[in-house]
């Protein structure tokens, strides 16, 4: 492989609609990057903000959330809760300074196997122009040098 | 040294604000059973000591010690490892130790700006821009102070923790009867409970001590607590006002709702709960009446700084611990 | 007051003389406020497409960027060329659709210091904005005389129904904005079959005979409806039909005399503004007819609502006509009455 | 045995037997993925995972490959088992089977998806391998926290309802009553029999579509079983499998069913003539009180409120005058009915493609330019010209007929989609304008689809009649003459692909082989029946082959065109298909939900009541009293929506627990095995 | 043992090779927009609607196929595309929405490098099209058209003046071209753009 950043990205899917799609794109041999690893869940409706935050926090670079298309719900109305939760979480992790880019919502319908291909593929290009975020990797490590650790000339060079 | 008959007890602030020290205080005259029953051999805040001191002493030798504060610098640090190895039972006292607190939210940026300021405030005089080293070289010979970490961490980031005491500060009758406890164990009349439990709250939130009337949820507005009248008896969500109450461990008998104002999450997150501003942030967000994504977002608009609404108490013991600033800049 | 952007388009000062000169005479009675673009050059027509590529795109996207400076997001971009209007369109179409060309075509724009955002600006046709923005109801105000049984044959020709990336006409094939424009003046307008058929384009230039062939359909069925005049909202076509319309004849040993006006002339007549002021005259098929058609009928008090197909009922039952969406049925029913 | 029960317990840490399958799917998997390392990788690198087992194997879903994970279970006393193959879609259910078949619970079997989200995605061998390992280790740390689950059981009311009664309704209801149980059948229009009863004959076999529809239409009508509510919709749906509660509208048709004879005199005598959009496609017409036609089942007429002179002016009533048996009601109300059913057959069909919407095509504008459905009517003996084949002017016969194939169809301006039945429609178009009228007929089509039994035959035969066949999609259709000749035609204008050069052909009647489409408001019902819709519309099916007549949704099935565009023959096999699936159903008296189901921990929960208004389903209840919430485990569906919203965590969901996902996370991510998230 | 007078003519090979299948490719890659030039079923509706199709050497359809046969030399020899009157039926009426009419554009301009059209007429008349603009910036009608038909329809010229002189007359036609102001920055966008289609 070419030395290119190789994102990792975690995919939420629902049972009925998304994961059914990412099942089509396999049958019909549809080619996606490998970027990505998927969790099945019933509905888009049971993604717990949890899941989002223990994925970045765990190493993925990415977090792309999949459900039905609005109206299409198997559970009738409950992808919209997971809209819901998705704009506020989104405003929340831009609160922690993150590109509130890297987390992704993606309606895909059973028949849509094509979608959920290039949506990976998209993807994976957007998360690898942001570059890592070994999140887990950074985040609370003492390798990080202390400001208070340095030398006096630095310390004159500190501007104002 | 003559051995002391009375169990040791030590308290120790580290990076908080002092007002856990008192609470301890506003237990009254309980201080008293405190002093009949304990020992006291560290209490920086209360009694002169000298950290060779507790060096001095035999590992586990402290039966019980309350430790308040997060781990803001190396100092915090070391004395938290000390007094682990010292103590039989070290407990999280108060938000700072359990969750980060207050002073948490400083992990939403770097540490160097931190610093910085600081020491760049209107309040402070700071012309030739002057700033803190850990070391200094002086005719008498070079000093030091402590070395502040890039984020600010939990007592159970650094050291094992045997109980957890939540609150800002704990509330003093809760103090009161966690004392009452560990008198009793120590007559032998109870039992501890297993090691790793929150003590000193409830089992459920903030919900369930409160008195308003509450109905099935749905917001179509976000209000701040001063820019509408609410109603005195009505559950204050149901009335836009973000109330943290819901996610909230109970203990406090929700003294804030009680008084009008909305729970702003002080006890921290319910029992078994990994992330407690994810929980808002998925309740919250599930009764906005709207599936339309326009209208949420001028919803959510007033939510003012939702971050700071989540994890106001709880940043530095939430999932991501702290804002990419805190360790992103290490690469610029 | 509408503002807009004004790309005229090389034939508007030449060719097409006629219709700048009728559009700037109706434009202030209908509250139309043209700003033409400062220094703009050829679209290219349908050529330089057929030359290369990314020069092509470039020679276009330059109006985009001088027109997307001037608008900053504020004035739709408005051609009365049909060529103009779908090179237009179609650059800040493909721009999108093929992010490759978008860069290219800007690479190129940045070399004269431009540049151009595909999406920044709606790009429109006169015609388009006369019907909607303007709106029939104020053209109605404006006529003081209708141009009561005048035979008019609308004719749009090709670029602008199609390929109408934005869904902006009623219909690629049979839209009725011109029918609906010129009824509202007061016209006897003929459902006219080929009015979005082609005029020869430019045939006319490299392959004569069949563009005769063409432009003899054309002329022939608005002859056959019995047609007083065409009307066209395009400079080629009308060039092609009135230009052409001597050779053609000539060619199939015809003898048509069938004028090719602007739509705006129409418009400027209906308004009571002087022929002259028209560009009257400078069609090469003299339009005479059309005016004294006029000069003899008085305008009467009451304008009678506009013929309908006099095809009594007999027979099977008719299908309704699909409706083409609310916007227009809004335009049939304002007509209607 | 005592060992299974010990197997079957939670775990906690360090009891974990867990084995690993890895299926080659022949080369389907092992051509891309190295499954031989990844077996190994996981024996090794999962082993402090709780991971005593990895195999691969070529076919895993063989019974060999079964007996494999069988065997290992009962010599190794492996606790919880995972297979990497393909969807769980597929198999799921066949590897669970084999580990209850060998005493293991079969909730403690998990899949992870090595074929359809890896090998036949990817290309990258070892990027793929990679992407294997992690989402084994994933599916391993998920399985670790899986606990033992127990089906629960839920009886089936015998009762059927079948929205719809066209032809694949009506056999449906026909199998399920003639073996002994209760149909409701709802039907939107006054009278069953859907498009079937318009259509004049039937391809290939040209038998009378009346004929034979009719004596069904009746027995539905008579027979005991079946309860009929035309003129009626469905308004709402609750509960599930086993015994949903439905609520019908039936609407008011302003004729006491109970007083009326079907005489027919109040249409005789009601002076209001109306167009009949409906069952004569507009060519015909009908009164304002009116039965759709003579054989309609039930033949009680129906009062068409809109134009009945009386409604629009307060005077007439001739209906009720000459009505002896004074069945007339002008006052009737809509009725409200609800009962309860344990299954239900959605039947609900097709509507025509307008084809005015291909303008080129001139339907609407030019008169002689007809749709198929408007040819049925008018070849159709009890038609508005009783059979007789004529121009809009209801004299002229057609000397030249073109017949145009697939408008609407394989057209991305319109639908995508080939509509199945236009090309026989066509033929036998064809045929009948032949035959009645001797006209020159020529087809017009992209390609000729005739498969299915007797149908080419059909094709053979129509171009010995001498049809003139031309290979090209027309491309207009305008009356304006180029030529002498074409004065007064309909000229087809259209590319012959077959010699290459444009062809302008002369007719005197067009015909429009119009596509089939979904119905309007499939969404709407979809939505209400709680299952899913494909992008163009059509009812979506458990599974394209092997499960085309149930749905998502358990105890829902569909038939005939409301799953896509079908003829009659396979709307009817459909039918009779669900009918079977349904009687399967009863026969079994009860049902086995999915055990995946939400729950309140009480002591936990502080009865805040966000969860109150999340579910759908009604699931979710709150005790004033105890102030606290409770989920009814029989309503719950399982979607998880409730658990995710909890603030207090105080809800949990078996299946998909927060222990679970997170701990999948961790795996997939590598971080179990204190390894860095590897990027494939 | 049969009789060798007897014998049959060797079959003559197939006339029609596959030369190279990246012509298809190469089409699509140099059309503006996404050509979706793969989709064509061949239904034909681009030939039946299309108002030249009786002049044409192969209707657009059979062009399609040609190109789909890699067959580079007989495509773009053809005067298909040269006939083509942007009228956009095709476009619009085409079931699988392939962009005709801009596969046309890519067409010429592919003829015109590879220098195979037969009749120079419509190459000519585009490139002195194109070379006005260039030096202008806008076209001149009365230029182009003398110079156009002077090259090819000298005859036609005699019976063409009674319009040119009415056009003139009418001051329809202006004798002296029109210049835009800022022509160095035309030419600098276009000499860029012309750089960056060569390196395609």
């Amino acid at each position: 492989m070419t030395d290119q950043f190789e994102p990792t990205i975690i995919g939420f899917t629902c049972n009925w609609c998304s994961y059914r799609a990412a099942d089509l794109a396999g049958t019909a041999r549809i080619k996606y990057p490998p970027n990505v690893r998927l969790i099945r869940l019933m509905c888009s409706g049971r993604l717990d903000p949890t899941f989002v935050f223990k994925a970045l926090a765990s190493g993925a670079d990415g977090v792309m959330i999949t459900g039905c298309h609005p109206g299409e719900c198997h559970y009738i109305e409950q992808n919209y809760k997971a809209l819901r939760r998705f704009h506020l979480m989104r405003r929340t992790l831009q609160g922690f300074g993150l590109e509130p880019t890297r987390v992704r919502l993606v309606w895909a319908s059973a028949a849509e196997g094509a979608k959920f291909a290039s949506e990976v593929a998209s993807f994976v290009e957007e998360i690898r122009s942001l570059g890592p975020l070994h999140w887990g990797k950074n985040n609370g490590k003492d390798d990080v040098q202390s400001p208070t650790q340095q030398s006096k000339p630095e310390i004159a060079e500190v501007p104002a | 040294m003559t051995p002391n008959a009375k169990p040791k007890f030590a308290m120790y602030w580290a990076a908080s604000c002092g007002g856990c020290e008192i609470a301890v205080l506003n237990i009254h005259e309980k201080i008293l059973e405190v002093d009949a029953n304990f020992d006291i051999v560290f209490w920086p805040v209360a009694m002169d000591a000298k950290y060779k001191d507790v060096e001095a002493m035999e590992d586990g030798s402290i039966l019980l010690t309350l430790f308040n504060g997060g781990i803001r610098n190396d100092e915090n640090e070391h004395i938290a490892k000390l007094l682990r190895r010292k103590s039989k039972i070290l407990v999280a006292f108060g938000s700072c130790a359990n969750e980060g607190c207050i002073p948490g939210l400083a992990n939403l940026s770097d540490s160097r700006e931190l610093v910085y300021t600081a020491y760049n405030t209107i309040t402070t005089d700071n012309p030739h821009q002057i700033y803190p080293m850990t070391s200094y070289d002086v005719p008498e010979g070079e000093i030091h102070i402590p070395t502040i970490l890039p984020v600010l961490k939990t007592l159970n980031q650094v050291v094992d923790v045997d109980y957890y005491m939540p609150g800002c500060p704990p509330e003093s009758k809760q103090i009161a009867a966690v004392i009452d406890l560990v008198i009793s164990v120590l007559e032998g009349k109870a039992e501890l409970p297993p090691k790793g439990s929150v003590i000193g709250a409830g089992n459920s939130t903030v919900c369930d001590e409160c008195k308003r009337i509450r109905n099935i949820k749905s917001i179509k507005s976000f209000e701040r607590i001063w820019g509408i009248a609410p109603d005195s008896s009505l559950c204050l969500l149901e009335q836009g006002i973000p109330c943290n109450g819901p996610a909230t461990r109970s203990g406090c008998d929700a003294r804030c709702p009680a008084a009008g104002a909305q729970c702003i999450g002080c006890y921290g997150p319910a029992e078994d709960v990994e992330d407690y501003g994810a929980r808002l942030i998925s309740s919250f967000a599930s009764v906005i009446d709207s599936n339309d994504p326009e209208e949420i977002d001028k919803i959510l608009d007033g939510l003012v700084d939702p971050t700071g609404q989540f994890y106001r108490f709880n940043l530095a013991g939430s999932l991501l611990k702290a804002g990419v600033p805190a360790w992103k800049k290490e690469k610029a | 007051m509408n503002d807009y952007l004004l790309y005229p388009g090389c034939s508007m000062e030449t060719s097409a003389r006629a219709y700048y000169d009728s559009l700037k005479a109706i434009s202030k009675p209908i509250g139309l406020n043209l700003n033409e673009i400062e220094d703009w050059n050829c679209c290219g027509a349908t050529e330089y497409l057929g030359i290369s590529l990314t020069p092509a795109y470039a020679l276009i996207a330059r109006n985009l960027a001088l027109a997307a400076n001037a608008s900053n997001g504020k004035q739709d971009l408005v051609a009365p060329c049909s060529a103009c209007y779908l090179n237009l369109a179609k650059a800040d179409h493909y721009m999108r659709e093929q992010p490759k060309l978008g860069k290219m075509v800007n690479e190129a724009l940045a070399a004269g210091g431009l540049s151009y955002k595909p999406g920044s600006l709606e790009v429109r046709h006169l015609l388009d904005v006369i019907v909607y923005d303007i709106g029939l109801e104020t053209i109605e105000k404006n006529v003081v005389r209708p141009l009561t049984g005048l035979r008019v044959a609308p004719y749009l020709g090709c670029m602008v129904p199609r390929p109408d990336y934005e869904n902006r006409w009623s219909d690629h094939e049979y839209p009725i904005e011109l029918d609906v424009l010129l009824k509202a003046l007061g016209a006897d307008v003929i459902d006219y079959p080929l009015k979005t058929e082609c005029c020869g384009g430019h045939m006319t230039q490299i392959g004569p005979e069949t563009a005769f062939e063409l432009i003899r359909r054309l002329i022939a069925t608005a002859d056959e409806h019995e047609a007083d005049t065409m009307v066209t909202v395009c400079p080629m076509c009308q060039l092609n039909l009135d230009a052409y319309q001597g050779e053609t004849n000539h060619f199939f040993g015809t003898n048509y005399h069938m004028p090719i006006l602007f739509f705006t002339q129409l418009m400027g007549l209906a308004f009571g503004i002087e022929p002259k002021d028209l560009g009257f005259g400078l069609e090469l098929v003299s339009a005479r007819n059309v005016l004294d058609s006029l000069g003899v009928k008085a305008p009467p008090e009451t304008p009678p609502a506009p013929p309908k197909r006099p095809r009594k009922q007999e027979g099977l039952p008719r299908p309704k006509p699909l409706s083409k969406g609310p916007k227009v049925d809004e335009l049939e029913k304002e007509v209607a009455q | 045995m005592t060992e299974k029960n010990d197997v079957n317990t939670t775990l906690t840490g360090g009891q974990e037997k867990i084995g690993v399958y890895i299926c080659h799917c022949g080369t389907n998997i092992a051509g891309v993925v190295d499954v031989a390392q990844v077996a190994a990788w996981a024996a090794d690198k999962l082993k402090h995972r709780g991971v005593v087992i990895a195999r691969d194997y070529k076919f895993m879903c063989s019974s060999l490959g079964q007996e494999l994970i069988e065997k290992d279970i009962k010599e190794l006393g492996l606790n919880r088992v995972i297979v990497a193959a393909c969807s769980p879609h597929l198999h799921e259910k066949t590897f669970r089977t084999a580990c209850s078949n060998a005493g293991l619970n079969p909730y403690l079997c998990e899949m992870v998806s090595i074929r359809e989200q890896v090998s036949w995605v990817h290309t990258d061998k070892v990027a793929a391998t990679a992407k294997a390992k992690a989402m084994i280790s994933g599916g391993v740390e998920r399985v670790r926290h899986q606990v033992p689950l127990e089906a629960m059981t839920v009886p089936i009311h015998p009762d059927t309802m079948i929205v719809g009664g066209g032809i694949a309704g009506i056999q449906s209801a026909l199998e399920i009553a003639d073996a002994g149980h209760h149909v409701y059948m709802i039907e939107r229009e006054p009278s069953i029999g859907g498009h079937m009863a318009q259509f004049d004959k039937t391809f290939p076999t040209l038998d009378c579509a009346a004929c034979i529809l009719t004596p069904k239409m009746v027995s539905v009508g008579t027979h005991p079983h079946i309860t009929l509510l035309t003129f009626s919709e469905v308004e709402k749906v609750e509960g599930y499998v086993g015994s949903f509660t439905v609520t019908v509208r039936k609407k008011a048709r302003k004729i006491k069913e109970d007083l009326c004879t079907g005489c027919g005199i109040c249409q005789e005598k009601c002076p209001k003539k109306v167009i009949d959009d409906v069952y004569e496609a507009g060519l015909g017409y009908r009164k304002a009180v009116y039965t759709p036609f003579p054989q309609a089942v039930p033949n009680f007429p129906v009062m068409d409120v809109e134009n009945c002179t009386y409604y629009e002016k307060g005077t007439c009533k001739a209906c009720e005058k000459f009505c002896p048996t004074e069945a007339i009601d002008f006052n009737q109300q809509d009725e409200i009915l609800t009962f309860q059913v344990g299954n239900i057959v959605l039947a609900t069909g097709y509507d025509l493609f307008d084809a005015r919407r291909v303008t080129n095509y001139g339907y609407a504008r030019l008169p002689n330019v007809f749709t198929s459905l408007e040819i049925e009517r008018l070849s159709n003996a009890a038609g508005p010209t009783n059979g007789e084949i004529v121009l809009r002017d209801g004299k002229t016969q057609p000397k030249a007929v073109g017949i145009i194939h697939c408008v609407g169809s394989r057209d991305r301006n319109f639908n995508n989609y080939c509509s199945v039945i236009c090309c026989m429609q066509s033929l036998k178009f064809a045929h009948l304008m032949h035959e009645r009228t001797g006209a020159t007929v020529y087809n017009f089509y992209i390609d000729m689809r005739t498969p299915y039994k007797d149908y080419d035959e059909f094709y053979q035969r129509v171009l010995e009649e001498g049809t003139l066949f031309v290979r090209g999609k027309v491309a207009e259709v305008t009356d304006v003459p180029r030529i002498p000749a074409e004065k007064g035609k309909l000229i087809i204008q259209v590319e012959d692909t077959l010699i290459g050069k444009q062809r302008r052909i002369p007719v005197d009647m067009v015909i429009l082989s119009s596509g089939l489409e979904p119905r309007k408001d499939s969404y709407e019902t979809a939505k209400k029946f709680g299952i899913s819709c494909s992008a163009n519309g059509w009812f979506t099916e458990k599974h394209p082959k092997l499960d085309p007549v149930a749905t998502m949704t358990e105890g829902i099935y569909i038939a005939g065109c409301a799953q896509g565009p079908k003829d009659i023959p396979t709307s009817v096999a459909q039918g009779a298909a669900a009918a079977a699936r349904v009687l399967g159903k009863i026969e079994q008296k009860e049902v086995a939900l999915e055990p995946v189901r939400a729950s309140v921990i009480e002591e936990r929960c502080s009865g805040c009541r966000i969860c109150n208004g999340l579910c759908p389903f009604n699931a979710i209840s709150f005790h004033e009293d105890r102030m606290v919430t409770e989920i009814n485990p029989a309503l719950c569906q399982g979607c998880g929506t409730c658990v995710a919203a909890c603030p207090a965590g105080a809800i949990t969901g078996t299946g998909f627990t927060n222990d679970q996902i997170m701990a999948q996370i961790e795996g997939l991510l590598l971080l179990n095995i204190g390894q860095e998230p590897v990027a494939a | 043992m049969t009789d060798v007078s007897l014998r049959a003519v060797p079959l003559v090979p197939n006339p029609v090779q596959i030369e190279d299948l990246t012509l298809l490719e190469e089409v699509a890659s140099r059309t503006a927009g996404v050509s979706r030039l793969e989709m064509c079923i061949q239904c034909g509706t681009c030939g039946g609607s299309c108002p030249s199709a009786a002049i044409m050497d192969h209707t657009p359809r059979m062009l399609f196929a040609m190109l789909r046969a890699g067959m580079r030399e007989e495509a773009l020899k053809s005067n298909t595309y040269w006939m083509c009157v942007s009228c956009y039926h095709c476009v619009v009426r085409c079931p699988q929405n392939v962009h005709i009419a801009d596969v046309m554009y890519t067409l010429k301009s592919m003829a015109i490098q590879a220098k195979l059209y037969q009749d120079s007429t419509a190459p000519d008349f585009s490139k002195t099209f194109v070379e006005m603009v260039e030096e202008f910036g806008r076209s001149f009608e009365i230029g182009l058209a003398s110079i156009h038909y002077l090259k090819h329809f000298p005859l036609r010229l005699a019976n063409m003046t009674p319009m040119g002189m009415g056009m003139l007359s009418k001051k329809r036609m202006s004798l002296l071209p029109k210049r835009i102001k800022n022509m160095d920055q035309l030419n600098a966008i276009l000499k860029r753009a012309k750089e960056l289609e060569a390196v395609q």
